[in-house]
């Protein structure tokens, strides 16, 4: 009854979207309160009216039961609302302390910052919510975990009442998540109230109070979390029943298709990041890679796709040598590839459908004679693969900058998977896809294993690691630390496995 | 009509129109320009002429557009300022036969183009000569006892050198004739055509000079040579002009200016236009019948003309009387000696430009 | 239908430069109404000036031909996401290294005429490597090592016009021989214009650019690096590659507007040699979106400001400074496109420009 | 005998006093990219921006015979030219770079075309009165030494110097905050102009008494240099401006003697920039968000 924050009939537009659409919603002090929903729902849009960053068209925000104008974050933070958005905003170059007062300094005589009494303070309030940091860290040489803290305790030192986490988990270990999850207990046990966005259901379930669901722009409703579930919630989310579990067949491994030995590589600093590392895979299989992110996966997908150079070792793909070899070769050697970051890697954002459809194939029969390109052959292909693939909008010419997270995903995945590869490499395939869009590609890649191609599964993500993987490899420390057949392999294990522990 | 008609043509027979394309330093460049526009306004106020238009091109191509356009429009004389105006003066003067021309820094040879030059080689020599003799008067002040003198070139280019050669030329007469031991530092200030418009790096190399025992330095760097105008104050030494009379820039540290009269050189082919007795061919100016001049006592033309518009105060112009009376009158004779012979062809001043063709 | 369509994009496409350059003048009106000159009288000389009668639309035609080159140089670059500050270095070092090559003797014009062309490329192309090396394989900001290499181009340029190539006593290389002279429209009409065949050429290589950047995949991979050079990475395009590829290319284009200088005007090389193509060009490049259709019309147009603001001196008296002015402001509002963008309520900025 | 000659020429009082007043202009407009950069907003316009400093220096103490008038007059001046950068860039998000060279052919074009108007001549403008020496020096070479000192303490031991640095790092980090980026950014932009003009009054009414078209003759661009080679610290570009000024120093007093021929002496500065680029003295990493337009709301 005591709700600290209230969000009535709240209506943002843009350009030919309507990004919020008389969206209701209410935070009781002390709740943690999930916001869940498909990609483009509107939560993050719904978070930044919140936060001051957008204007609503139509709509009251009450504040402690006053009506109020957030003209911006400066408005918002005065009022005691802390936000900690999906890409975190720390300046790399600066120091924690200098992170967390920025804005809001300690300051004697004319502007004279007083680092020493922020550090102070830094460590003091650090202690008080025990969010271990080093308030005298460089951003840039900290982990993410504690990245994160720091941005929490950004709020914290601006005596936030109201916390929003926009997709806090996506980066963090099992280990961390849990941590987090205490965090957050120990902070609504304070008093405080927090928004948690997320697309996992478990998270859901596993630390929030009540839950409410957006779809295309529209509050859905909102439920007390003990009583609901995952496939209520899930329906809730898409607007029909969804498939959890992936519907797998079990697998009928062929002949050994990729071989890797003794693979060592740097990472972008020229720190060793992968050790060593090898494993098999063969025909019809799919070896999923598991471990927090930074462990190395990056460095050996890269290494894989001839995107990042090894220092030694081997890679066979059905007996052809081909460690180092250019990034061209290799994918005309019939390796696909999905990458993790698809904005950085998969997409080039200001191409069309049609151009993005054959990156990477651009220079092949028949889509090019020569340097020439054969525009017929192009439209046809986009056609085809927009139509297979249910692309949306069903327009080659639509920019791929236009389209919304799970659409791109699936140009990538179109692309990857219409060129008959024999190794598929997908990394984060899923990563802040919505629900549907999972199921989607989830179903592609079982298909491909099916059909009997060599599938290399890299993701942070353990339920879909162990859905769909037929073997499970453990990274750590940029080492294969273990590999468990997916029978014997539980999360419990694997979560030790992932922190450096040993079963 | 028919009387107006030839009253018409009357005035315009009386009424010359003379068009003038100047170089790339413009108008107020207080150098050459502004010494041809000071030959036109006399021209004007003498009535020679009923008005003068002057153009001003930016860049070299468009220096032939503008001669032609002055020649299109009737103007019965048209001026090229300058040696980059050579080949757009010859072509345009080539369209228009019966219109006159005269270029001035080159020699164009055409039967309507009067060709202006002036030996500057013959001035800079006078000027070296001057500097050398007095550098060994320390009782003067501001003249120290080192007998080191400067020179300060623009553009580090042929036409520059020319200067260089002459002046050193002439500090190597004295050393010869006087058995004094000057040395003349040379420098220039770029590469670019920057070099003309960079008075900052003129003022630093003059203190350099002048630091290293140079109390007299010539300079040949157009507008560059401000900044060494400027630190002859500071230092108390001296500087000498070049083109157009400078001595009023800097009263009382400008000791005289090679002068070339390209005023009196261009009025000189306005007046012959309208004696009617226009010549083709090179009228070459050097110190005698002072087409060079240097000027070693009272006020030059353009001191005056600034004393006339207030540009410098009557205390200015007596520190200017003072400072050439302060030169020793046996220097003024020697110097006037050496004129002389030059005129006489007594003195062979190297030439660059030739030695180097 | 379709037509329609293409209608509309080219309508939205022109709008905003054509606002920006119409905003610029309106400006201009101002400054000439504050300092005391005729606006009429001064417009209509710069029309006369740039369009008045044959001589004049070819000296237009002329003024834009360097324009067209460097434009298309700093597009280029452009579409690959390079920023090429370095034409004006390049335009001048491939000027000298046209004027050393075109004295060569003993070469038919079939030979001479192409060979100096070439050289000329070769020279824009090699004076842009080191920038275009050190970007590909360390990420060395381009913008300020072509600018580096803009002031080398002036003293290296010196040196070797005057103490090297130069006749002593001269400012000038000698001329270049006839068999590498680029014919001038005048050897068939009685004109003044020295309108050369290098304008032809400059229309021929902006075809081969739209060609080029649109119909192949070397354009393909460009434009790829460009907009995303991780994305290009990933799909086995050579990034290191494509970035040297795309300098190098730029640098030859703007080398091909030093070749029609000396080749086609001047025949020789001399100090002064470009007033600022290579700055002027990014403004071509700038209000051509760099496209090459528009950086053709964006030089055309400053080769008219060019040539009209003689003839605005000549006939209205107006200093040649203000057009120089004019042209920075319609730089100014075009890159400040967004402002046009707001007025005509256009979504955001479409393209990667 | 040459060596000998240059070493005298290196150690020498005169040839560093030399160096200082070279370096002067040099500091001042690289102290002003500095800020400019570190806000987030490339400003290849400091020549332009130098050049209008230097020209209104010239017209305000022509006007009232004040040469610290004009200087007054140059910063604020340039101040306001510097605006025209920063609404083009920051408020309509243009190519920074587009503007820069826009506005270097703006105050091209518009001391030439304004000396036409008000003085008549389109060369040189009049004489004027020129700040008079602070002992060896003239006040402009002392003001630019302090401005490194307190553009260092600005930038590192301020609220606002920790704003600005967060801003040119990462915009969305310091907005999230409630930090005007658009705020900071006009600040450092204009503070960048009135330091660039500052820059230039040194030269026409410092240095020299008068403005001369042209008069800057790419110092701006060295400036740009210095602030790199100095990695966009305050210290750095006064090491970097030093060194720079020496060369010149140098170059002025061995014409001559030795067998190198000047221009490629002149040369040195920007050579040594491209070295320095290339990462011999270690890596010159710009601030991660210069030359990005800050839209909001976007990541
Ligand atoms: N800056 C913007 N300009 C135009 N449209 C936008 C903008 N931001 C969001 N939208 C639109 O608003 C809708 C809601 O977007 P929003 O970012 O709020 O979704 P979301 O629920 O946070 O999705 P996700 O889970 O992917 O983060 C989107 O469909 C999009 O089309
Ligand atoms: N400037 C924009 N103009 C139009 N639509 C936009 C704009 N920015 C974002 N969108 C739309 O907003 C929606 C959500 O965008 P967003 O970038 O948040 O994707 P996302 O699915 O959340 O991706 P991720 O999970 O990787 O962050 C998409 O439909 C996208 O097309
Ligand atoms: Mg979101
Ligand atoms: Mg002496």
């Amino acid at each position: 009854m005591d709700s600290i924050l209230e969000l009535k009939n709240i209506t943002k537009k843009f350009p030919g979207v309507l990004a919020n659409d008389q969206v209701n919603f209410d935070l009781k002090k002390g709740e943690i309160h999930a916001l869940v929903g498909e990609n483009g729902a509107g939560k993050s849009t719904l978070m930044n009216v919140l936060f001051g960053i957008y204007q609503q068209e139509e709509g009251e925000v009450f504040y402690k039961g006053q009506e109020l104008d957030i003209d911006g974050p400066e408005d918002a933070i005065d009022l005691g609302i802390g936000m900690v958005h999906q890409h975190f905003m720390l300046v790399p170059t600066l120091t924690v302390a200098e992170n967390i007062i920025l804005g809001d300094e300690i300051t004697t005589g004319l502007g004279h910052l007083d680092i020493k009494q922020a550090t102070k303070e830094v460590a003091e309030l650090s202690d008080k919510y025990g969010l271990d940091v080093d308030p005298q860290a460089k951003i840039k040489d900290i982990p993410v975990g504690m990245e994160q803290r720091v941005e929490i305790l950004k709020a914290l030192y601006r005596e936030a009442e109201v916390l929003i986490l926009d997709e806090p988990t996506a980066v963090l270990t099992p280990q961390e998540v849990k941590e987090l999850y205490k965090i957050m207990d120990f902070l609504a046990e304070q008093g405080k109230s927090i928004i948690f966005i997320t697309h996992k259901l478990q998270e859901v379930l596993a630390v929030s109070d009540r839950v409410t669901v957006l779809r295309d722009g529209k509050s859905i409703g909102t439920v007390k979390t003990e009583a609901t579930s995952e496939p209520e919630l899930a329906e809730m989310m898409v607007g029909r029943e969804v498939l959890l579990e992936v519907d797998k067949k079990p697998a009928e491994p062929g002949e050994l298709a990729v071989e890797v030995n003794n693979l060592s590589a740097q990472n972008n600093r020229g720190v060793k990041a992968l050790n060593d590392v090898s494993f098999s895979i063969k025909e019809g299989e799919i070896l999923g890679v598991a471990g927090v992110e930074g462990n190395g996966q990056t460095e050996l997908v890269e290494v894989l796709t001839g995107l990042r150079e090894a220092t030694t070792g081997e890679f066979e793909l059905k007996g052809n040598e081909l460690l180092n070899h250019s990034a061209r070769d290799i994918k005309g050697s019939k390796v696909a590839h999905v990458p993790e970051d698809r904005h950085k890697h998969g997409l080039v954002l200001d191409y069309t459908i049609e151009d993005n459809l054959i990156l990477g194939y651009h220079h092949q029969q028949p889509f090019a004679q020569g340097i020439n390109f054969n525009f017929a052959e192009l439209e046809k292909h986009a056609e085809e693969l927009i139509s297979e693939y249910d692309i949306r909008p069903r327009d080659k010419d639509a920019l791929a900058r236009s389209l919304s997270g799970g659409n791109q995903q699936k140009v990538i995945v179109a692309r990857e998977f219409a060129m008959d590869p024999e190794f598929l490499i997908a990394s984060q395939p899923t990563r802040g896809v919505d629900i549907g869009a999972i199921e989607f590609i989830h179903q592609q890649i079982i298909n491909q294993r099916d059909e009997g191609k060599a599938v290399l599964l890299v993701s942070a993500e353990l339920s879909e690691i162990m859905s769909l993987s037929d073997r499970i490899a453990v990274m750590y420390e940029g080492e294969i630390v273990d590999i468990l057949e997916v029978e014997e392999a539980t999360e419990e294990k694997l979560g030790l496995l992932m922190a450096g522990g040993q079963i | 009509t028919n009387e107006q008609s030839s009253e018409q043509a009357q005035q315009q027979e009386e009424e010359l129109k003379v068009g003038i394309v100047l170089s790339s330093g413009g108008k107020g460049d207080k150098s050459f320009n502004d010494s041809a526009l000071r030959g036109l306004s006399r021209a004007e106020e003498e009535g020679l002429i009923s008005n003068y238009k002057y153009l001003e091109p930016k860049q070299v191509s468009v220096v032939e557009k503008n001669l032609r356009f002055l020649a299109e429009n009737g103007y019965d004389l048209v001026i090229g300022v300058g040696f980059m105006q050579k080949d757009a003066l010859t072509k345009v003067s080539k369209e228009f036969p019966d219109t006159n021309f005269a270029i001035v820094d080159e020699v164009v040879e055409n039967d309507n183009v009067a060709s202006i030059t002036f030996k500057e080689h013959h001035g800079s020599f006078l000027t070296g000569a001057f500097a050398a003799l007095m550098t060994n008067r320390d009782e003067i002040e501001g003249i120290n006892e080192q007998q080191v003198v400067g020179f300060l070139g623009g553009m580090d280019m042929p036409l520059i050198h020319k200067f260089e050669l002459g002046y050193t030329s002439g500090v190597e007469y004295i050393n010869k004739t006087e058995g004094t031991n000057v040395k003349a530092k040379v420098a220039y200030a770029g590469s670019s055509p920057d070099a003309f418009n960079d008075p900052a790096k003129g003022k630093e190399i003059a203190l350099a000079q002048y630091n290293a025992g140079a109390d007299i330095i010539y300079h040949a760097s157009g507008g560059t040579g401000g900044g060494l105008f400027n630190a002859a104050q500071k230092e108390n030494h001296f500087a000498i002009g070049v083109d157009s009379d400078q001595d009023y820039i800097a009263p009382g540290f400008i000791l005289t200016t090679m002068q070339k009269r390209v005023d009196n050189a261009v009025y000189d082919v306005v007046q012959s236009l309208k004696n009617d007795n226009f010549t083709a061919g090179v009228k070459e100016y050097g110190l005698e019948k002072e087409g060079i001049k240097v000027s070693l006592s009272g006020l030059a033309p353009m001191t005056k003309a600034a004393l006339e518009s207030g540009d410098i105060t009557e205390e200015q112009a007596d520190k200017i009387r003072e400072m050439k009376e302060m030169i020793p009158s046996e220097i003024k004779d020697k110097i006037k000696k050496i004129r002389d012979k030059i005129i006489a062809g007594e003195i062979d001043v190297p030439n660059y430009l030739e030695q180097n063709n | 239908m379709f037509e329609n369509i293409e209608w509309k994009k080219i309508m939205k496409e022109l709008s905003i430069p054509l606002l920006a350059i119409v905003s610029s003048f309106i400006i201009g009106t101002i400054v000439l109404l504050a300092t005391g000159y005729p606006p009429v009288e001064t417009y209509s000389a710069l029309l006369k000036g740039a369009f008045g009668g044959l001589n004049n639309i070819s000296d237009t035609l002329l003024a834009s031909t360097p324009l067209i080159f460097t434009g298309l140089a700093v597009a280029f670059a452009f579409r690959c996401g390079l920023f090429n500050i370095g034409a004006e270095g390049q335009i001048i070092v491939a000027g000298l290294a046209a004027a050393w090559v075109g004295t060569w003797t003993g070469l038919p014009l079939v030979i001479h005429i192409p060979l100096t062309l070439i050289a000329a490329a070769l020279a824009g192309a090699l004076w842009i490597f080191i920038p275009a090396f050190l970007k590909a394989k360390l990420g060395v900001h381009e913008v300020i090592t072509t600018i580096m290499f803009n002031y080398i181009a002036f003293s290296f340029t010196a040196y070797f016009n005057l103490k090297v190539l130069a006749k002593p006593g001269q400012i000038q290389t000698p001329d270049i021989k006839s068999s590498a002279y680029l014919w001038r429209l005048s050897n068939w009409i009685e004109m003044h214009s020295y309108l050369n065949l290098g304008f032809i050429l400059a229309l021929l290589v902006a075809g081969f650019i739209y060609y080029l950047l649109w119909k192949t995949t070397i354009g393909y991979e460009i434009r790829a690096v460009g907009s995303n050079a991780d994305a290009a990475e990933y799909g086995g395009i050579d990034s290191t590659k494509m970035i040297l590829v795309a300098m190098l290319i730029s640098g030859a284009l703007a080398g091909l507007g030093g070749a029609e200088r000396t080749m086609g005007l001047y025949h020789n090389f001399r100090n002064g040699f470009s007033p600022g193509y290579g700055f002027t060009g990014i403004a071509v490049a700038l209000l051509g979106r760099n496209h090459p259709v528009g950086v053709v019309l964006a030089a055309i147009l400053f080769g008219a400001l060019t040539n009209g603001r003689n003839y605005m001196n000549m006939l209205a008296g107006v200093p040649v400074d203000l057009v120089n002015i004019l042209q920075a402001i319609i730089i100014l509002f075009v890159a400040s496109d967004l402002l046009f963008r707001r007025m005509l309520n256009y979504k955001s900025e479409g393209g990667q420009n | 005998m040459e060596i000998l000659e240059v070493l005298k020429q290196i150690f020498n009082l005169q040839t560093f006093s030399s160096t200082l007043r070279m370096a002067t202009p040099l500091i001042l407009a690289a102290l002003g990219g500095i800020f400019s950069e570190r806000s987030g907003v490339i400003n290849i316009a400091l020549e332009g921006m130098m050049l209008a400093g230097a020209f209104v220096a010239v017209v305000v103490s022509h006007f009232t015979a004040s040469p610290w008038l004009g200087v007054v007059g140059a910063v604020i001046f340039s101040g306001l030219f510097a605006l025209i950068h920063a609404v083009v860039s920051i408020e309509y998000h243009a190519k920074q770079v587009v503007s820069g060279v826009a506005l270097n052919m703006l105050a091209a074009g518009g001391t030439v075309f304004l000396l036409n108007i008000l003085f008549n001549t389109s060369g040189t403008s009049p004489s004027v009165n020129s700040l008079s020496y602070w002992g060896n020096f003239k006040p402009t070479v002392y003001l630019a030494l302090v401005a490194v000192g307190i553009t260092y303490y600005i930038l590192f031991y301020t609220s606002f110097g920790l704003r600005v640095r967060s801003v040119g790092e990462h915009p969305h980090a310091a907005d999230s905050l409630g930090i005007s980026v658009k705020k900071i950014r006009y600040i450092c932009v204009v503070t960048s102009g009135m330091l660039a003009g500052l820059g230039g009054a040194h030269m026409s009414v410092g240095t020299l008494d008068v403005f001369r078209e042209g008069m800057t003759a790419g110092r701006g661009f060295i400036a740009l240099a210095a602030m790199i080679f100095g990695k966009w610290h305050p210290v750095g570009a006064l090491g970097a401006s030093l060194l720079f000024g020496f060369f010149q120093a140098l170059q002025i007093r061995l014409q001559g003697v030795l067998p190198i021929p000047g221009e490629f002496i002149q040369m040195i500065p920007y050579i040594f920039t491209v070295i320095a680029l290339a990462g011999v003295i270690g890596k010159a990493t710009p601030p991660q968000a210069s030359g990005k337009p800050f839209k909001k709301g976007e990541r």
